[in-house]
């Protein structure tokens, strides 16, 4: 399929599927409820209708046994795509994931590398009940040998996910799920982003906002609302939270010397955290201001009426980027 | 194991051939009439999805016989451990339903008080909940109590990990727990026969060393007894038994599933005509025990029900920020202290 | 048992289980082999024994059971004491940790507390086989809803423990276990330690080093090194690691104006990354130098012979700490 | 189910009654010689650990019928999935026990090469390999080869979610894999009567739609005709197999255990009777067929292992602190190229 359309990031993402199982046979896809269904999001739409129940298949329902069943089909030479079908749901797997999915190619010392992707739907603004909103990014972003891809664009989730099952390493690939049916132009033609650079969205003066995933909406909002006011706010989409891309990070924030992170989850020990803890690293004396963070409250998700004001909104990331001391300025 | 599948009432009405006694008119009734409610409740709720009241719900109609009969066995001291799709046996058990409608309102995670109705609130990651109901039976062993606890599952959820871990937890330490499996043949739209390969659900207890029936899940009367029996075994040290029910899911998984992409229709008309109301309905019709005075009483029951469920649902409960920040922890962190004052600020700035 | 004795940190840790026994009779302990072996550490010898079957007990050889068992047994009013063998070998409990333990009075809007401990060996410097060794305090101190404390000394170990035991909330408890077999003065007679307070285990004027659990023993000899090359380093062991004790940090570092964080784990979104992030989020403007971390590096923990290599050791500490732009002083 | 526990040669070496031929004697003798080289493996590995050249040793000892039928049942282009128990097995599959000891002496998380001998890296974490040869056996599946695939496991870890959610994936997926777990009564200190109270472990596979074998696991001849006959079922698509064996650590867990606390020496004494080597050779002696030149080929073949193994743990392997950051990514990250770098400085100044 080529050339620009009208995709939703869900579609963006069932294209991705369907070309790379064109492109490569050892393609698999499996996991809960992603065959005749088509997935709970029909991210997996059709896939066992054109591709044969042997290239997507339901399993029995169980997580561990899913991302375990995936270790050894990738020891046996095929990529298995999974499903995990709410991020609070791939916890049950944690011990596949950390202890065998990272780990793998380091203990056998590259003689066996796991060319697998766990694609979970993640964070939340879909009004979900209770653990069908997590931004569980932390957890695998913590572990070695883990790639952690998020797309912030249809286009992105469409070239980073082929990007991801192409790769010779396990790539954890969390999609923004309140983003499944947001539509946008896709052109799968155009060139698949390496893993691991991040992307100026917005050019910036004043201060650079470092977002990804479900975030960059954010930012990119609130960059557009501080225009009106007079600020110039850049705004830098992480892409891949690992490899990180300290570069094109820190080259924005060196050039602003003012940074605000914004992510949803928890703040503490967070992705959030790590990239405030890098870029003062990295960027200490071009800072006119400690770099601030606007993440979720360290509090579990909250319910669905409630979410609003849990979530980093534009106004919040207003009011950090109003407290990086202009005045000094 | 046991290998047949219990029934006491077949499709008819009529007793099954052989199956014993059922359990006693006057229970029967009392079984009708909370069904009725319960199958009262789910069209209720089902129609306030409709009605954008509530954001979801997944209904247990066809399964009210389960919904009923698992509660319907247990004394007040004893626990229930349900699940999701368990509202109606929550309701049954006594807790107001629009206090447990409330999660799916998404007012709250849980709406109503476990501990004043030992009700836990209703698990969504999967069979996570089981080990904790051997938690509360150990628990109560230990102390010198009798408290027996019921934990529901569905069929999907036997194939985690922590259905094993529970079942045999329970065995091992001769738990007072019943495990009641609503095999409604489907996982979302997984059928049982990608979930399992075994004769039974109820073989899985072979492996643990425990006692594993099959039971006809939309007779109430089989499922009273077997239910009753487990308990009792329970209750008396003789450890945990695992009874799967074999019932149906009638209609989609939640209202957000498109069933039509994984079931015929004519399956579910079958299962449909194997009603666990109008089998009962038909046994007590012909044993003369239904009067219709007895109906209409049911009738008017269900439909006070529904009315104070469409009141209190069409009642807002407002919302209070704070609420995130309270019960994190007994005492709130100095974090997370902060972060509630910075919240406030902000509102109370909206609100200027 | 009270006064001061001689005792390792496993024999500190089963005085304080045996106390907390002997005080509350609602206190259980179990796990695997912790009965009549006393645990693979023999931190629960002798409970059985002395305090019955009922007490302390093996379970089957299933960590997710174990913890749930304990979920179920704290919500029926005892308050259970569970062991995890090894750090990675509570990966198999994830999901009933993240979606549970922590969840469960926010769920239940208090209604249901957890009042139980889960106890942890962590951390390397053992000489361990893979899996033996994890730093895995990020996954736990990001999950709101946790408590997170790790001692250092053996009468923090005593203290914090019981503690732990007596909070209503539910407690991760991570024990250095290359401490295990050291031995220290302890008093049980001495308060109890609060949960949730920092210690400073040395004064210093040049610069502040942050550490916890195994690590703060590096650090102390990393400030005696430097105290006799002329620097005056000063130590703080944060004792928890959530809450955080932002008070008793920020005063030293703002006083000193330089810190570098030590700790085992991983960097990237670690505990570690968290501190750096407050530190200078809340000291900014008294900082002469961005805050430093010494951590693991960003590998999965490696087999014996190459640990030294890994372990952020005191010449790694002070390496850092000579980093801390000094001429600028 | 079957519920018996299937034997071939009795205690004394006798046949046993009505089990049926044994395998060949050729292969036998083949089967005895490999056990008496996976004794001494495990007599050399310890006495190495009572020298302080590995760190750590679990040994099979009492369990070599078992390391020697898993593997002589298996094919070249088939997998062996050990575990940290499972050296001497690894070894009879024709990996250089020195390469397998290296894990155990700290060089290296895995000493061998998985793909060249499709022997999976030995599974610390109980169970979790379950998974993986599932994988493995799935895959070929797919990939229409008729690979089979061996997963072993202990007692204690059939109590881990992840051997439920292995076996019944298997099932449903007709996955060729033969489970073998072998029964040696203990999870370090616990006993399986801690572990489990069902009739058998085989009798779990019930729960899975598999068939269940209980086999006396220190009867060489039962373990190969049982193991042979599941593994020849899984090769034509019949499916996986939940092999019991019922045998007995002799030693403790570890040299780091003391298995005084918690078994007696009567116990082990009664097990040492039935030791799996003085049987093959009472009943290959009683056949006429272990001659003493055959006895002395396996002491020399036996002695030249031990001695390549000592000499390999002698010499010193240097660690290369680059390995930590080689294979953690087929690329290195940025970040751990800087990492690496300065590392590299450190070491300089200190050779320095
Ligand atoms: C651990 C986990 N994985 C996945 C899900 C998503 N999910 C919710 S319900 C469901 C199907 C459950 O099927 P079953 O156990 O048969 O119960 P039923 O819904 O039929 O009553 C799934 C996959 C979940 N809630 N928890
Ligand atoms: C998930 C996990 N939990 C705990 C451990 C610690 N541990 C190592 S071996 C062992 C006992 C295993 O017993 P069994 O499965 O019977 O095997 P055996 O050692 O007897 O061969 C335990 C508890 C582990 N390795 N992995
Ligand atoms: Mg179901
Ligand atoms: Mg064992």
């Amino acid at each position: 399929m080529t050339g620009a359309r009208k995709r939703t990031m869900a579609q963006a993402i069932n294209d991705a599927l369907r070309d790379a199982m064109d492109a490569d046979g050892t393609v698999v896809v499996f996991g809960e409820d992603v065959g005749p269904l088509g997935g709970v999001f029909r991210v997996t739409d059709g896939l066992t209708r054109d591709f044969g129940e042997q290239r997507c298949f339901d399993t029995p329902l169980a997580e561990s046994g899913i991302v375990g069943l995936a270790v050894g089909m990738a020891i046996n030479g095929l990529r298995p795509v999974v499903e995990m079908q709410f991020d609070a749901f791939a916890y049950p797997a944690f011990e596949q994931v950390v202890s065998h999915v990272a780990k793998f190619a380091n203990r056998t010392r590259g003689r066996v590398r796991l060319p697998l992707v766990i694609r979970i739907p993640y964070a939340g603004g879909i009004g979900g009940v209770e653990h069908h909103c997590d931004s569980s990014e932390a957890y695998y972003a913590h572990t070695p040998g883990l790639t952690v891809v998020t797309p912030a664009t249809n286009a992105d989730a469409y070239g980073l996910l082929r990007a991801a099952i192409e790769l010779p390493d396990p790539v954890v690939f969390l999609e923004p799920k309140k983003h499944y049916f947001h539509t946008e132009e896709v052109d799968s033609a155009v060139a698949v982003p390496p893993i691991g650079r991040a992307v100026v969205r917005r050019a910036g003066r004043d201060a650079t906002l470092i977002a990804y995933g479900p975030s960059v909406a954010v930012a990119l909002s609130a960059a557009e609302q501080a225009a009106t006011e007079g600020r110039d706010l850049g705004v830098v989409d992480l892409r891949s939270i690992v490899p990180f891309d300290d570069e094109t990070v820190c080259a924005e924030v060196r050039r602003t010397g003012r940074a605000v992170v914004v992510a949803e989850a928890p703040g503490f020990a967070s992705v959030a955290a790590e990239v405030v803890a890098r870029v003062t690293e990295r960027c200490f004396h071009h800072l006119e201001a400690p770099v601030r963070r606007v993440t979720g409250f360290d509090v579990p998700y909250p319910p669905p009426k409630l979410e609003k004001h849990y979530l980093p909104g534009v106004d919040r990331v207003l009011d950090a980027v109003d407290e990086l001391q202009w005045d000094a300025a | 194991m046991e290998t047949g599948t219990v029934r006491f009432i077949e499709r008819d009405g009529g007793l099954a051939p052989g199956a014993g006694a059922p359990p006693p008119t006057a229970e029967l009734l009392a079984g009708y009439r909370a069904m009725v409610l319960a199958r009262r409740l789910n069209e209720q709720a089902g129609a306030l999805v409709r009605q954008g009241r509530l954001a979801v719900y997944p209904s247990s109609r066809g399964q009210e016989a389960c919904q009923v009969a698992a509660v319907s066995v247990l004394e007040a001291r004893d626990w229930l451990f349900p699940t999701y799709r368990d509202a109606a046996a929550i309701a049954a058990r006594g807790v107001d339903p629009v206090e447990v409608l409330t999660m799916l309102r998404g007012d709250r995670h849980c709406g109503y008080d476990p501990v004043a109705h030992r009700v836990a609130p209703q698990a969504t990651p999967l069979a996570t909940q089981l080990p904790h109901a051997v938690g509360v039976g150990h628990a109560a062993r230990l102390k010198g109590e009798d408290t027996v606890v019921m934990a529901l599952c569905g069929d999907g959820a036997t194939s985690e990990g922590d259905f094993h871990e529970a079942c045999n937890f329970a065995a091992v330490f001769a738990a007072p727990v019943v495990f009641l499996v609503q095999n409604n043949k489907y996982a979302i739209s997984v059928p049982l026969a990608r979930q399992s390969v075994a004769p039974s659900l109820a073989a899985k207890a072979v492996g643990y060393g425990m006692p594993g029936v099959r039971v006809d899940g939309n007779d109430l009367a089989a499922l009273t007894v077997v239910l009753g029996e487990a308990v009792r075994r329970a209750r008396e040290g003789g450890g945990p038994t695992l009874v799967e029910a074999d019932t149906y899911r009638v209609e989609a998984h939640t209202n957000a599933d498109d069933a039509s992409r994984y079931r015929d229709d004519d399956e579910v008309a079958e299962w449909v005509r194997r009603d666990p109301l109008l089998r009962l309905r038909a046994h007590l019709l012909a044993e003369g025990a239904l009067t219709d005075a007895l109906e209409a009483e049911c009738a008017a029951a269900a439909e006070e029900l529904a009315a104070r469920v469409r009141d209190g649902m069409n009642r807002e409960r407002a919302a209070d920020p704070d609420e995130m920040f309270a019960h994190v922890y007994a005492t709130p962190t100095a974090q997370l202290v902060e972060q509630r004052a910075g919240l406030r600020a902000e509102l109370e700035l909206e609100g200027s």
